[in-house]
């Protein structure tokens, strides 16, 4: 009888539309949170909901079941719209445990929704959370909307008879919430379905009951009188086109065999694993049949040689790492400015100092790349601006070094790498044309013969007859490269190098304003802040505020009409992750006082938080 | 066309540059210098495809004079630049000069994980037991209580034997010769340039500003017969001027037998470089003095797939599985969905 | 003040911290800090005097778990950290707890040279043949063909044989016990730090998230007996459940005799730790399936000074010669002259 | 009867005062150019010179003999007043072969006196140094006053019967040479004879043809009719005091051993060799009697590691390099910033990038250690001025590095390391007290409590019964010191650590101004450039120019009032031998437009380029 009551039920069911919503999973480490988010964006992205997702999880593989620093957190935000973050504050929180709830309740809206398992809401849980008393119970959760589940004693019930022991029946109660989720937003089951029969192709038994808890989860909303609101969010009007949904990290090595493919180069990447970078390597160690060549190298020094090495030999050398392995890499990137070879430097940038904050983002390696080496040694440095972007960006590093002669790097970080929206598929005859020539005439050979309008030189790979030569780390002679210690010499070399990469300022698109061509304020974001301060600036200019936005994917060097765009601007502020790095390369180079809103805490701007520096600055009254 | 392809016979002088050799007067890299502008022409390699690679060091100015294809790197990283040079163009002629502190100290690492991994480079150590170019520190293959600019009163640190490390390590090529025995250097040279993975040759090189006649035990007309033992595949351990003594298995370690004593040649090891087990170069690596003479020549050369094979065949191998990737195909590839022309509200 | 200097009696609880331990439930990393833990008390030295030093990985966490003074450093370089701590307080117990990355990857260089130096710290290297932090990509001491997140494939690097390059160092103590043998580890450990040099511990860890299973065939009840072979000082080398099999030295190398054939124990090789010279530990590195069972137990133990010891007694022979150095006659070294009041012209 | 010919003679010979000379020894590095300028170094001093010099040398160890590459210079200034710089254009060059006077005239003084050595002027040595004839012969010395002298000859002459072979006869001409000098410039040779004695006190004979030699070329002069003139540099009036001629990597061997004494902290050294970082580990290897360790780790990567190490214990922990060896600090320097050790780090810079030019000077390191390692690292940066001025900074680094537990770094050069100037003995009782107090209190210990004060948390160390504690690399719970990846306490970290550093300008000297308080013009010199400023500037002012001058010893954080001092000047100029370093941090902090002056040969500045520089700035229409 009970369907027949949920008929009456439905009825009574109300199903609203909204136009964006932000779900955060919440749970331990084992609790499968990342891929349960990953599946809701999955589905989401399948609906053609527009969506930008923010995982965050631990420094430790496991830390102990049920404390706070073993939560992690998988936060996706879908919309009807165009949106550029993951949200500022969930609509929807699922917390597995406790602890998960204590970490993350402090960022849910007022009236949010929160779906707790009540079968982890017990003393031992609540001491390593460092609950004094049961939240569900104390009235702290009074400003929100609680659903209490006991998703553990319903998923071992669904699966009662199937064979499997406790352990492995936990292990599907994050597919009992996915149902849940999925009911609640109105999203259909078939893709995670799929994936899950796929997934566990050889253990067939777990797949099925995956399956069967999903539906459970599902069901379980459908007949009870939990909810009495059922949510829709329309898919949103994106460009038409074929999309998928990619993570920073992995639209990267996709760029990266995009780049060798239309470079004509093979793909070397010298790279030893670091947090957030490693997947990259994981990534295009899949791809040997596309002639990729990956080697992990005994540290990040090897890495960076090996891939200075094989662009001696005419590969497309690549190295990629973050923060501390980059630090190592100073000194060979130096070898790579001496000897004018092409090289991709990509650092997903994390907390630091030292070791940091392994899993946490930030942009603090700016300085780093930009003067971390021994004597003057320029080095074009270029940053994605979203998860997308990293694929365009690698293309795009690709062309200035070899276009150049000179290493370049690619500041990623953590939030982008791990961080996802979808993508609409390029076509492949779009793509830029990078074709690249070795020199190979023999006759009047000179290593370091200038082109005039790069100033780059000629690129001559071993096994060219006639073109033998010798380079290394000492300083070159101008256009023979000989060893020189002559001291005129060595000044003209200094400056070349240093006008090589100043020129590229020509070769690249004008930085773009978006709002007003002059006015109060212009806010200059760089790397991962480009998309909330695009959704501060546009909600400041709904509010009538008189703010700009431009965006810096070249940072070294600017774009040739930077210095007359922010002088067109009573005031810039620059958002960025760190205490203000690119303010001081402004501020240096164009003597222009940059404002700075700094952020380090290992987590990515809000909206919030830049539109409220934007009210600040222009209608410092109204704030308090 | 024709002309670039097929190989010119080609001489010494083919390989000398332009450059000035800027050793001191009386260096031992001369020497293997030499040596080496004397073997490369002779492996029926066309020049071109010669690629010198080297670190920081008087040692490590070696490309320079050697007209090949040449790279001049930072201190201790050959290694590391020789790998990927080779994994992307595994039909290249890598060969890494190197010295007793750029290989052993800054670039130990490397040195050990490119044995390990079999890379087909060839490596030679100056072993001059000092660091040149920085004007004399001790390096470290310098014996203990070594008196140098930063050890006024004597090092104490025990030195590496290279080999002994080298055996460690797991190279699969092994050898050992001197600067001025050109002979048995070249020799040795052509022997590693047979090999098809690693080839580590330390070569005795005297440092006559530094560390002057660190050697002559070994190199001296009267002293060199008994100071001097010859590896020789297939062949009985015999050494002495008058050949008159030997080396012999006793229990787990090796002892010098005199045949005055009634020994011969029959009671000594029979030398075999090919064994497996590293065990057995491991103990002749321990031949040196004060209580045994120096082993000269190749201490282990066993063949396995080279690391750079390895790599090319497996991504043959995937290719062959999967087909040659399609960009379009790549970029295809995982969940995706279409928004049609006119994207509908569901 | 007496309280200080007199050393309480103190047990493993002395040596937890209030740090929860955040490695993975049922990581064989447990079973380490516990066993250490156990041995530390035993040791009669004052808690105050022990630090660990570790590099990066989980197994660096290390520190954190052990109520002594710590230092976590960064990837690899523990034991050059520790090398600079010992040296500028020798009266420390200076222990270094590391992984097969942390120590054989990145920390390579530093390893071996701590080794051929000889400083008196010990060095705990756990081997789980995987990186565990950085979620499971392939280790130097990762089998070849190892499929991981780096390695979707295989991987195709041999691995290193840690003894055999430990040995071809210069190690002076060399060891390797596994993490659930506790009797065994901790009687390892105690041997460890009894050793006055480097102390160099091979412990085989299970990763039971991203490399389970690695050592199942020695620590199964029904395979252990037949797959390990322990080493006991003064002992003859026999195996077996039964005890039925043992090793001898065949030539250079040594080989498996089964008693069943007429051999007996008489007939193995009785182990010996302690030769100066360093083949047979190098040999007894070799004894590893699959075609012998694996070696556990202490595989070199000489007695040499550490490098502190002779760094110091360096300094005790510069004072005693030359007196305990005084500022005033530092800075007028050298040719001085004076500048009267009044100075005149010449 | 030669001699009653030489008393006729003399009384011809006018002597005459100077009040400056300089004076450039030339040769092969086989020629002892470096001792026998380093003779005439020690003397000059020994008769109250005021002193500075300049050796240059080649990277190779021994180029080949008669080339470019292979010449060995030595530069010394003597005055009898007060100098800052080994001055710009020698008076007198003694060149020992062709290749000496090709590569060294250029530098010569119009009219200036070059003294070859004939035996070496022959076709072979030509042909190596590239002259196309004989410069002897072709006229092209004719601006000058050229002395020819069979050097060689008439040293194998002296030497007749000695029973030396040539080659060690040949070794001796330098000192054939350095007796012609000092009979020209009116100086005794007994200091030089008692340095040769002890040399070669294993070698008398050896030391007896050197003695005999130098007695020849004085005699030489004093017989022949070769000068018929002397000259007397008269004693300068230096403050009163007991004096020694040192360079700067002695200094700051030295200084470091004072700031032991003067700390109560062991001196530990890791270091591994680099030119021309090698000295000062050279030098204090000499001084285990003063409780001195130097470790001489496997790269530099040991050598920083094991000196945090030794911090960590409660030793002066200490390493040095350059510019390359740095580089490869960079992690480890991170690690000492995160675990907040105290730690100096010594940057003898030399040319680059890469391994550049390594025995030229150069100041382009300065942004490297500033921003050379991942995410926010502040670290204090320090420069001395000159030679003798590398004692003072290492007392101060060490003043800094223990009141604040922080790494610190000192930049020195090249010019200055191997330059030396005479320096007044300091009295042990005058030099600043560094005492150090441990941290011994168990009760209520915490690794991360901070003196108000200075920010800076205790030093509490190995072996201390109670203070167990762990530190490392992960971000630090403020006070506790456990590890936290809290985003709250990381920004609070970030902040505290950079106001730490910043801080430290309550606590240091202000810049101080010679000249006007305010005008047209400041020249603001830093590190080595202080004495070309100091020289320039003065002659300016004399020449009735508007031009002040300053100079930074701290680097980071700048003094106090460096902003307003600037403010105080229409213009200011930046002397720098980099591309514009200081520049850059200064219209960063300070928003104004900085004016360079750049040079990058691996040379320092002359007098004469900054001299030029402000007068084209406040003249510009005297300068074409
Ligand atoms: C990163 C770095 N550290 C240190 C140096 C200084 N350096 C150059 S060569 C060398 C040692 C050379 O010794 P070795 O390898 O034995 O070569 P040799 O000169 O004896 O042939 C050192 C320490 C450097 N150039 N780069
Ligand atoms: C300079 C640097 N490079 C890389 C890393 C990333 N990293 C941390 S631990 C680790 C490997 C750990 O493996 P292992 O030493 O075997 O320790 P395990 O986790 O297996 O115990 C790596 C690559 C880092 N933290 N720092
Ligand atoms: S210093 Fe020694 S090794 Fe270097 S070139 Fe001179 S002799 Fe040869
Ligand atoms: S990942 Fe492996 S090694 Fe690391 S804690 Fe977990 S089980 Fe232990
Ligand atoms: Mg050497
Ligand atoms: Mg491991």
């Amino acid at each position: 009888m009970s369907t027949t009551v949920a008929e009456n039920e439905r009825r009574e069911i109300v199903t609203e539309k909204l136009d964006e919503v932000v779900i955060r999973f919440a749970g331990d480490s084992g609790d499968g949170m990342q891929m349960t988010g990953t599946q809701f964006t999955n589905t989401s992205a399948l609906l053609g909901n527009d969506l930008s997702t923010l995982p965050d999880f631990p420094a430790e593989i496991r830390a102990p079941a049920g404390t706070l620093p073993g939560v992690s957190a998988f936060q996706v935000r879908i919309a009807d719209y165009d949106i550029h973050t993951p949200g500022d504050a969930p609509d929807v929180l699922v917390a597995m445990n406790p602890a998960a709830l204590k970490k993350e309740l402090r960022d849910l809206k007022p009236n949010g929704i929160v779906i707790v398992n009540t079968d982890e809401f017990n003393q031992r849980n609540f001491a390593r959370a460092g609950y004094a008393s049961n939240p569900l119970e104390d009235g702290s959760l009074s400003r929100f909307r609680v659903f209490q589940v006991a998703l553990t004693t319903m998923t071992r019930r669904t699966l009662e008879g199937s064979g499997l022991d406790n352990k492995s029946m936990d292990r599907c109660k994050n597919m009992f919430a996915l149902g849940m989720c999925y009911w609640l937003f109105s999203r259909p089951m078939e893709n995670t379905i799929k994936y899950l029969e796929k997934q566990f192709a050889r253990k067939p038994q777990i797949a099925e009951a995956n399956v069967k808890v999903l539906k459970a989860g599902w069901n379980f909303c459908d007949i009870t009188e939990l909810f009495h609101h059922r949510y829709e969010i329309p898919a949103a009007t994106l460009e038409p086109g074929l999309y998928r949904n990619i993570t920073g990290n992995t639209a990267l090595a996709l760029g990266l065999i995009a780049a060798s493919r239309r470079s004509g180069l093979s793909l070397f990447l010298g790279a030893y694993p670091i947090t957030p970078a490693s997947d990259v390597l994981h990534e295009l160690s899949q791809y040997k049949n596309y002639g990729v060549t990956t080697f992990q190298a005994e540290d990040e020094i090897a890495a960076v040689c090996s891939a200075v090495g094989a662009s001696f030999g005419g590969a497309l050398g690549v190295t990629v790492s973050s923060g501390p392995g980059i630090a190592l890499k100073a000194e060979a990137m130096g070898l790579a400015v001496m000897t004018e070879l092409p090289l991709i430097v990509c650092d997903i940038q994390r907390g630091g100092p030292s070791t940091g904050l392994p899993t946490k983002t930030e942009q603090a390696d700016l300085l780093q790349v930009m003067f971390g080496r021994n004597s003057e040694s320029p080095i074009p440095v270029l940053a994605p601006s979203s998860p997308k972007d990293c694929f365009d960006i690698a293309l795009e590093a690709t062309r200035i070094a070899t276009r150049y002669m000179t290493p370049v790097v690619v500041l990623s970080d953590g939030y982008i790498a791990n961080g996802s929206e979808p993508w609409k598929l390029p076509q492949v005859e779009d793509l830029p044309d990078l074709r690249v020539e070795f020199h190979t005439e023999a006759e009047g050979f000179r290593p370091y013969a200038r082109n005039p309008e790069t100033l780059s030189r000629p690129w001559a790979i071993p096994g060219t007859p006639g073109l033998e030569h010798r380079i290394g780390g000492l300083e070159k002679e101008n256009v023979t490269g000989n060893v020189s210690y002559d001291p005129v010499n060595h000044e003209n070399m200094v400056h070349l190098r240093a006008e090589k990469v100043a020129r590229i300022a020509e070769d690249i698109p004008n930085v773009q304003v978006f709002g007003d061509l002059e006015g109060e304020l212009l806010v200059l974001g760089w790397g991962s802040t480009a998309g909330a301060v695009t959704g501060a600036v546009n909600s400041a200019r709904q509010q009538g505020l008189s703010v700009s936005r431009a965006h810096l994917r070249h940072l070294n060097p600017f774009p040739k009409n930077l210095g007359e765009v922010l002088a067109r601007y009573d005031k810039v502020l620059v958002p960025e992750m760190n205490l203000g790095q690119l303010a001081l390369l402004l501020r240096a180079r164009y003597l222009k006082d940059i404002l700075s809103l700094t952020k380090v805490k290992g987590l990515p701007f809000t909206r919030q938080e830049i539109l409220q520096k934007i009210q600040q600055i222009l209608e410092p009254k109204h704030v308090h | 066309m024709s002309i670039e392809t097929q190989t010119p016979t080609l001489t010494k002088k083919d390989f000398q540059t332009d450059q000035e050799v800027r050793w001191c007067p009386g260096c031992g890299d001369y020497a293997i210098l030499s040596a080496v502008q004397q073997v490369f022409p002779e492996l029926g390699v066309p020049r071109e495809k010669f690629v010198v690679v080297s670190g920081i060091g008087c040692s490590s100015r070696f490309p320079y004079y050697m007209n090949t294809f040449g790279f001049h790197s930072i201190h201790g990283r050959a290694p590391a630049v020789a790998t990927g040079l080779k994994l992307a163009r595994p039909e290249l002629e890598v060969w890494i000069a190197t010295g007793d502190g750029d290989a052993m100290s800054i670039g130990g690492n490397h040195l050990i994980h490119t044995l390990r991994r079999n890379v087909g480079v060839k490596i030679l150590m100056f072993n001059n037991r000092i660091y040149g170019l920085t004007k004399g520190q001790y390096s470290p293959t310098s014996e203990l209580g070594k008196k140098t600019k930063s050890t006024p009163v004597g090092s104490v640190d025990y030195p590496f034997n290279p080999l002994s490390l080298a055996i460690g390590a797991g190279a699969t090529f092994v050898a050992r010769s001197v600067d001025i025995f050109q002979q048995h250097l070249r020799d040795t040279l052509r022997r590693a340039a047979e090999h098809k993975g690693t080839a580590y040759v330390e070569i005795y090189q005297n440092c006559n500003i530094f560390n002057d006649k660190a050697f002559t035990y070994m190199t001296e007309k009267d002293t060199k017969d008994e100071g001097v033992l010859y590896l020789e595949h297939g062949k009985p351990l015999v050494f002495g001027k008058d050949k008159d003594k030997g080396i012999r298995m006793q229990g787990t370690e090796m002892e010098v037998i005199r045949f005055e004593d009634g020994f011969g040649p029959d009671d000594c090891l029979v030398w075999n470089e090919s064994l497996d087990n590293p065990a057995t170069a491991f103990l002749a690596a321990q031949l040196l003095p004060p209580h045994f003479p120096t082993a000269l020549g190749v201490f282990r050369n066993v063949v396995m797939p080279s690391y750079e094979e390895r790599v090319v065949e497996q991504i043959h191998q995937e290719t062959g599985r999967l087909g040659v990737g399609k960009l379009e195909d790549l970029l295809k590839a995982g969940d995706t969905w279409t928004v049609p022309e006119q994207s509908l509200v569901s």
